[in-house]
């Protein structure tokens, strides 16, 4: 019986998804991309007339990191992205809340390949981390990603050593790094006027040290998620230590 | 300037993360500061373009006549939140960043901004839902929202689709109307979950009468008005009002389902669930009787809404304290009770009486002769209920009981109960502002015209 | 094309949800409306024959498909995950009450609890 | 008018902060308060104008707003006077006091507005007001409260929506404005209209169909309160059908049905025949003296509903007589109850005998009182009941009329009930300590005692009220002469019969004292012929007092348990929602799907 309502309630939504809203959509890979903002974006000339961008070439321009995602991530919808660290931010704390109701700790097994490998791999992958985040207007990557990894590091630390837990210092990590995110966007505001304005030389693009403050905000990004899910997963592990 | 309202209390709560005993005192200083801010510094109308991008390219924030009083409001209830509520410390970061998100999406211009931030107030409202172990609640609520969540992130993307901007000012002047519906009913769908109206709103009583002083209130009054606000600003303003009579039937059918399964309950904090849902479900009947341009309904149900608002958070805040014992030893909260129930039921000379008179005679004007009837045969059974509850609370036998209301909170409930019998007394003092509001609702070209003015 | 996967997707998804009593798989399939949608959002951006759109050696010059869709979607995923999180927290919660984490078994706990 | 209702209000604060120093002396605010209203009103000249607080013209001073307002200021100013001694009883003095007063604000209020939102404000304002007191009485006054405010709360609310209908036509509140233009509007919409606006005075007034919340909430209510409730909150009901009926060219608006009675006017009628029905058997099968005689509040109300309905120079005259007098004797009525409660502590009339012995005062008001009820001359009652029936007669209405007489005997019947189980009989052994109650409660009722024989005999005083309130509605008024009553078919001479009655009197008190005195014997004696007994009250004769004709009419429809039945069946929707509620997230999403199914359809 659950079923056959299940499958009612799919085949009203696979209808009103297919029936009505398909016509509405353009064909796939077909659409018009001069309608859209992200035009514009690409070309980074939202603020100026419209000119190609060049590779390693062009400089100056309004917004200067390669990665054009990135570049609307945190710069062109730069709030959005606050508003989505604040959503990890939000998920974690609750966690932290929901953990509180009980003191509990799972314990791991440790695994003795892991327990001695994990002396070469656990810098690797904060290496790795580091690199993807420190890049994240270069190439695909950035602050989320990055930031994973490196808390992917943590957890691998703590299945192989039982007795590791995460400190108080990730807190402190997550704190500095949050406030440095709203700070860089109220210095924004004290020197250009308006809340998250880039207020450094956008540089060449397709350089390391390019587009302003994107890799800031993406370093710290990067501190914050990583701290972020590693108290996460810590604190679903053993409950909250505050 | 108004960035602010966003960024400072974001930044306390990334401060207070680490210091989670300071958290209950910032919280009260964060929504005083957004108070200052607003009463003081910033006036309507200013636009902010975040990151100094032109509108329909970047992120647009934007204080106008329509969300001021709104923003006012809410951080008004989060200041009395902040008195009244008992929590544990680390609710008190989450309490700040419900500030910011509210701030956000009460000042956002931006269809994809506002979908961050309601998630935002969603994943703080699971939380708290979650509170005095709650959990299944919270949880069958988390998987609804979650859907509804993604349905609204279908309609935000699709406005993109359809015009090429997230823009909401934007988006809403070039895509063409026929298409801007379907992305209007993925839209709907979302926000008639939050409104919880009826069939939609069946998360509502379960998660709302956990008992805690903080979770009802929080989600009944700040993210009720909200989500009300939002609600007026995409249908009134972005998507050209027209009246959706099908959203208008669905919230009379919630009305009378929820006045009649409140007046069975046999507890009190699962009855003031369903008034909850029957207040809510009146304001957006009238809303949508009023969506063809009537500033008249829409003031008055603006009043009614603020009524609601405040006669929820009184009395969600004696339930929470007094777990329905008698007022024998709790005079102040036993009238802060009676005086809010007696105006959300609408008797005369408190705010609730003009509301109610106002909605009916403004509905009346504009020809709609069913809904007034379902408002007042619905009062009809609210205030069967509501006294039964007022009588056997005062007159109840229970032994001298544990519970009390603290002090804090028994001058925050009384300074609202009062105001509604004041307002109630001078009408002048809300409806020239709800007036006010109504007049821009509808004025989209205004509303066009400020986001494309830019500045600070 | 990518549309009717996308949208079949959801389709199991909310098949998921109202059919299957275990709320660890009723989250499961939260996760592939979750998963579902975002396919279809960046569907959305998909140009024929264009590149992903990061200026660098191979594609010095823009011929990009609308990045702004992966950037929503960026947003979306990490909604997604605080999503996730917590349901599994209060999903540990519900165990620990209840003892378990079938809808019927939890409400005949709940009966007994009250 | 506006001085006075600001007065009020102040009083109802004056008057919580005094009983809070000492009980005693909130009702002496009241008393105070209601002479002094008493003395404005009564030097008041009809037919002016006053704003209220800077609303322009919404007060309007008639020759029925008078006539109303001293039949209240007459209850309120003996209920004040007697609470002087009662209050020690309540359960909330202060609240008590305070909540009094302001009934008298919100009743006087209605009296005084010419503005249907006025009105309608103050009417609310008398409700809630007297809401809050109806709790402080016996147990069951709790449920009592919930049928008082569901009950009221459909009369004022259809009002409500009738006033909205006027509104949106003619943009007035006025009422006299609006009684210019109703004419001419179309059947369904006079209807409609005059119906609403009936539904909040039937309501109040304890008509049927509304009529089942006055046993629960008179029955139930504290003592004295129930006077004046009955004496007078639910005149003002019948104040209100006035209005309507005599503001509105009603004889105009709707087509004859029968010997020139208008269509709405019979429907009325037959509304005030079944409450007198319904009022008269069920007060008959009573044993709580405080419900019988509510039940006869609701037989009376249709007295006056029908006086009033036949828009008849005499029956109309009748009607507004009998408001008064019935006021008159519910209020000694039920102040004589409270008496014998404030001694006793019991309403259960088996429980009770023989207090003629003890409380001699209270014994007379009650009987003054329940003659006037019943209607028996001298008293004033017999007048209003003489009205209606000549009215009926001149009609042609004879089964209207078998109504009201069978009506008035069944009052003989259940006002007997009482009689004989409290104040006659065979003293009880637990009551044999019992006094007279304070001089303090015995004032006030002597003083209505002499009121109802005065104005029995002398009715020229409420007569010419009566017949200002008719000029100035533009009916032929109401004919007398001195203590002469002439209708077409006769006349009365109030004098002349209290003469005869005296002379009657007279003579069988010196019967009485000239003839040998029976012989008591203790209760017992005269049952079980001596023979040893356990439980002496099953062999209390007023215990099934009425058990031959109550077996007549057994397993009667009961319109409070159909009330019920539809609360069951809505609570069980109710139940139906919350179970929903409690299921699934998945049960949810399956109403998502039924909305969106909805949507996909119906669009917009």
């Amino acid at each position: 019986m659950r079923r056959i309502w299940a499958i009612l309630v799919s085949a009203v939504f696979l209808y009103f998804l297919i029936g009505t809203y398909y016509p509405t959509l353009p064909e796939f890979g077909n659409i018009d991309m001069f309608r859209r903002v992200s035009f514009n974006y690409i070309s980074k000339s939202t603020t100026k007339e419209y000119q190609p961008v060049e590779f390693k070439k062009s400089n100056g321009l309004e917004e200067g990191s390669a990665n054009v995602v990135t570049s609307i991530v945190v710069n062109y919808r730069s709030f959005d992205t606050l508003g989505e660290v604040t959503v990890l931010f939000t998920a974690a704390l609750g966690v932290g809340i929901l953990a509180g109701f009980r003191k509990r700790r799972i314990e791991f097994e440790e695994h003795r390949v892991l327990s001695i490998a994990i002396g070469i791999v656990f810098p690797i992958v904060l290496l790795f981390g580091a690199y993807v985040f420190i890049h994240g207007h270069l190439t695909p990557g950035g602050g989320f990603p990055g930031g994973t990894v490196i808390s992917l590091g943590v957890l691998l630390l703590m299945l192989a050593k039982n007795e590791f837990g995460v400190t108080d210092v990730a807190k402190h990590t997550e704190q500095v790094a949050g406030s440095g995110y709203v700070l860089v966007g109220l210095i924004g505001m004290a020197m250009a006027g308006t809340f998250l304005t880039n207020i450094l030389p956008t540089g060449t693009v397709g350089e390391l040290f390019s587009a302003g403050v994107v890799p800031i905000v993406y370093t710290l990004i990067a501190f914050k998620v990583g701290a972020e899910l590693s108290n996460l997963i810590s604190e679903m592990r053993e409950g909250d230590k505050a | 300037m108004i960035a602010l309202l966003v960024a400072v209390p974001l930044a306390f709560a990334f401060v207070t993360v680490a210091l989670p005993k300071l958290s209950k005192y910032i919280f009260p200083l964060v929504a005083l500061f957004n108070l200052a801010l607003l009463i003081g510094f910033v006036h309507p109308s200013q636009v902010i373009e975040v990151g100094k991008w032109p509108a329909a390219y970047g992120i647009v924030l934007l204080l106008d006549n329509v969300n001021y009083p709104f923003l006012i409001m809410v951080n008004l209830i989060l200041l009395a939140v902040s008195i009244s509520a008992t929590f544990e410390e680390k609710i008190g970061t989450l309490l700040i960043v419900l500030t910011a998100s509210i701030n956000g999406l009460l000042l956002t211009g931006d269809f994809f901004n506002a979908y961050v931030f309601l998630e935002i107030i969603s994943a703080v409202a699971y939380i708290l839902s979650a509170q005095n172990k709650n959990s299944y609640a919270a949880f069958k609520y988390l998987i609804f929202g979650a859907v509804a969540g993604t349905l609204y992130l279908i309609g935000a993307v699709s406005m993109y689709v359809y015009s090429g901007t997230l823009n909401m000012a934007f988006s809403g002047y070039i895509s063409a109307p026929e298409y801007a519906q379907i992305a209007g009913i993925f839209m709907l769908i979302a926000m008639l979950v939050e409104l919880k109206v009826l069939p939609l709103g069946l998360w509502a009583p379960d998660v709302y009468s956990n008992g805690s002083t903080l979770t009802p209130v929080v989600l009944g009054s700040a993210i009720t008005l909200a989500m009300f606000y939002f609600y007026s600003r995409v249908f009134f303003n972005v998507l050209g009002s027209v009246k959706p009579y099908l959203v208008y039937i669905i919230a009379i059918i919630s009305i009378v389902l929820a006045q009649l399964a409140a007046m069975k309950q046999k507890t009190l904090g699962r009855a003031l669930a369903y008034v909850a849902i029957a207040g809510a479900s009146t304001v957006l009947a009238a809303f949508s009787a009023g969506a063809p341009g009537d500033e008249k309904i829409i003031s008055a149900s603006l009043v009614y809404l603020l009524n609601d608002v405040i006669a929820l958070f009184v009395l969600f805040t004696v339930f929470g304290y007094l777990k329905g014992k008698g007022f024998k030893d709790n005079f102040v909260a036993g009238v802060a009770f009676s005086l809010t129930s007696i105006s959300l039921i609408g008797f005369p000379l408190t705010t609730g009486f003009w509301a109610k008179l106002n909605l009916i005679s403004a509905l009346f004007e504009a020809g709609d002769k069913l809904l007034p009837i379902f408002i007042l045969s619905s009062t009809i059974l609210e205030a069967g209920y509501l006294i039964k509850w007022n009588v056997d609370l005062w007159y109840s036998e229970d032994e001298n009981s544990e519970e009390y209301v603290p002090f804090g909170a028994q001058i925050v409930i009384l300074l609202f109960a009062l105001a509604l019998v004041v307002f109630g007394f001078m009408p002048n003092l809300i409806t020239d502002q709800t007036d006010k509001i109504a007049s821009y609702v509808f004025d989209f070209s205004t509303y066009f015209d400020t986001i494309l003015k830019g500045g600070m | 094309m990518i549309y009717y996967i996308s949208f079949i997707l959801i389709g199991i998804g909310l098949y998921g949800i109202v059919s299957q009593k275990n709320l660890l798989k009723q989250l499961v399939a939260l996760t592939i409306i979750d998963t579902a949608v975002n396919i279809f959002i960046v569907s959305l951006g998909y140009l024929q024959g264009a590149e992903a759109p990061i200026y660098s050696v191979i594609t010095p010059v823009a011929n990009f498909v609308d990045p702004l869709p992966q950037a929503l979607v960026l947003t979306a995923i990490v909604i997604g995950v605080g999503t996730l999180a917590m349901a599994s927290m209060l999903l540990i919660h519900i165990h620990e009450k209840y003892g378990s984490v079938d809808v019927d078994e939890i409400c005949s706990a709940k009966e007994v609890i009250e | 008018m506006q001085s006075l209702i600001l007065y009020l209000g102040i009083g109802a604060l004056v008057g919580y902060f005094l009983s809070k120093i000492n009980k005693h002396l909130g009702p002496i605010v009241l008393f105070v308060l209601s002479i002094y209203a008493l003395y404005v009103v009564w030097q008041m000249p009809t037919g002016t104008n006053e704003a209220l607080f800077g609303f322009g013209d919404v007060l309007r001073f008639t020759a029925l707003s008078k006539y109303l307002s001293i039949i209240s200021l007459i209850v309120f100013a003996s209920f004040g006077f007697f609470n002087i001694a009662w209050i020690s009883k309540a359960k909330r003095p202060a609240a008590f006091n305070a909540l009094s007063i302001l009934t008298l604000l919100g009743t006087l209020g209605v009296f005084f507005s010419s503005h249907f939102i006025v009105l309608y404000i103050f009417w609310e304002i008398a409700v809630l007001a007297s809401l809050f007191i109806v709790p402080m009485g016996k147990e069951e006054s709790k449920k009592a409260t919930v049928w008082y405010i569901v009950i009221s709360s459909i009369g004022t609310y259809l009002f409500l929506y009738g006033i909205f209908m006027l509104y949106s036509k003619y943009s007035t509140f006025d009422i006299f404005e609006i009684g210019k233009y109703i004419q001419n509007e179309t059947v369904g919409f006079k209807w409609a209209v005059v119906l609403l606006l009936l539904a909040a005075g039937i309501a109040k007034s304890g008509i049927f169909p509304l009529h089942v919340w006055l046993r629960n909430v008179h029955g139930n209510a504290p003592d004295t309160f129930s006077a004046v409730l009955s004496g007078q909150l639910v005149k003002m009901g019948s104040y209100l059908i006035a209005l309507v009926l005599s503001v509105f060219p009603i004889a105009n608006m709707f087509a004859e049905f029968y010997n020139g009675v208008n269509i709405l006017s019979y429907v009325l009628i037959w509304l005030g025949n079944i409450s007198i029905l319904i009022g008269t058997l069920m007060a008959i099968k009573q044993n709580d003296m405080k419900m019988l005689i509510a039940y006869s509040t609701v037989a009376n109300g249709g007295y006056i509903l029908i006086g009033l309905a036949t828009l008849h120079q005499v029956g109309y005259a009748g009607g507004l007589f009998h408001i008064i007098n019935h006021a008159l004797a519910a209020t000694m009525i039920f102040l004589s109850f409270a008496a014998v409660v404030y001694r006793t502590g019991t309403t259960k009339i088996d429980e009770l005998g023989g207090l003629i012995h003890r409380m001699p005062v209270t014994f007379v008001t009650y009987l003054v009182g329940i003659i006037s009820l019943a209607g028996i001359p001298p008293t004033s009652g017999f007048i209003s009941k003489w009205m209606i029936f000549q009215s009926l007669v001149s009609k042609g209405m004879f089964v209207t009329e078998m109504f009201v007489f069978i009506g008035s005997i069944g009052s003989f019947l259940y006002v007997f009930r009482p009689l004989a189980g409290v104040f006659l009989g065979q003293l009880k052994n637990k009551d044999k300590n019992v006094k007279e109650a304070p001089g303090v409660m015995q004032i006030p009722m002597i003083i209505l005692t002499a009121l109802t024989v005065l104005w029995g005999v002398f009715p020229q005083q409420v007569l010419v009220w009566i017949t200002d309130v008719q000029k100035e509605f533009g009916m032929k008024s109401f004919e007398f002469e001195g203590t002469v009553l002439k209708t077409s078919m006769g006349y009365w001479d109030t004098w002349t019969v209290f003469v005869m009655f005296a002379v009657g009197f007279t003579i069988a008190a010196v019967i009485y004292i000239l003839m040998p005195k029976g012989k008591k014997i203790p209760l017992e004696d005269q049952y079980t012929s001596g023979e040893f007994l356990h439980n002496y009250d099953l062999y209390h004769y007023a215990t099934k007092f009425y058990v031959f004709l109550e077996r007549e009419y057994e397993g009667h429809p009961s319109f409070e348990d159909w009330y019920l039945a539809i609360v069951n069946a809505m609570k069980g929707i109710g139940k139906f929602i919350d179970y929903l509620a409690r299921r699934t997230a998945s049960a949810y999403l399956f109403w998502t799907a039924v909305v969106l199914a909805l949507i996909m359809w119906v669009r917009w």
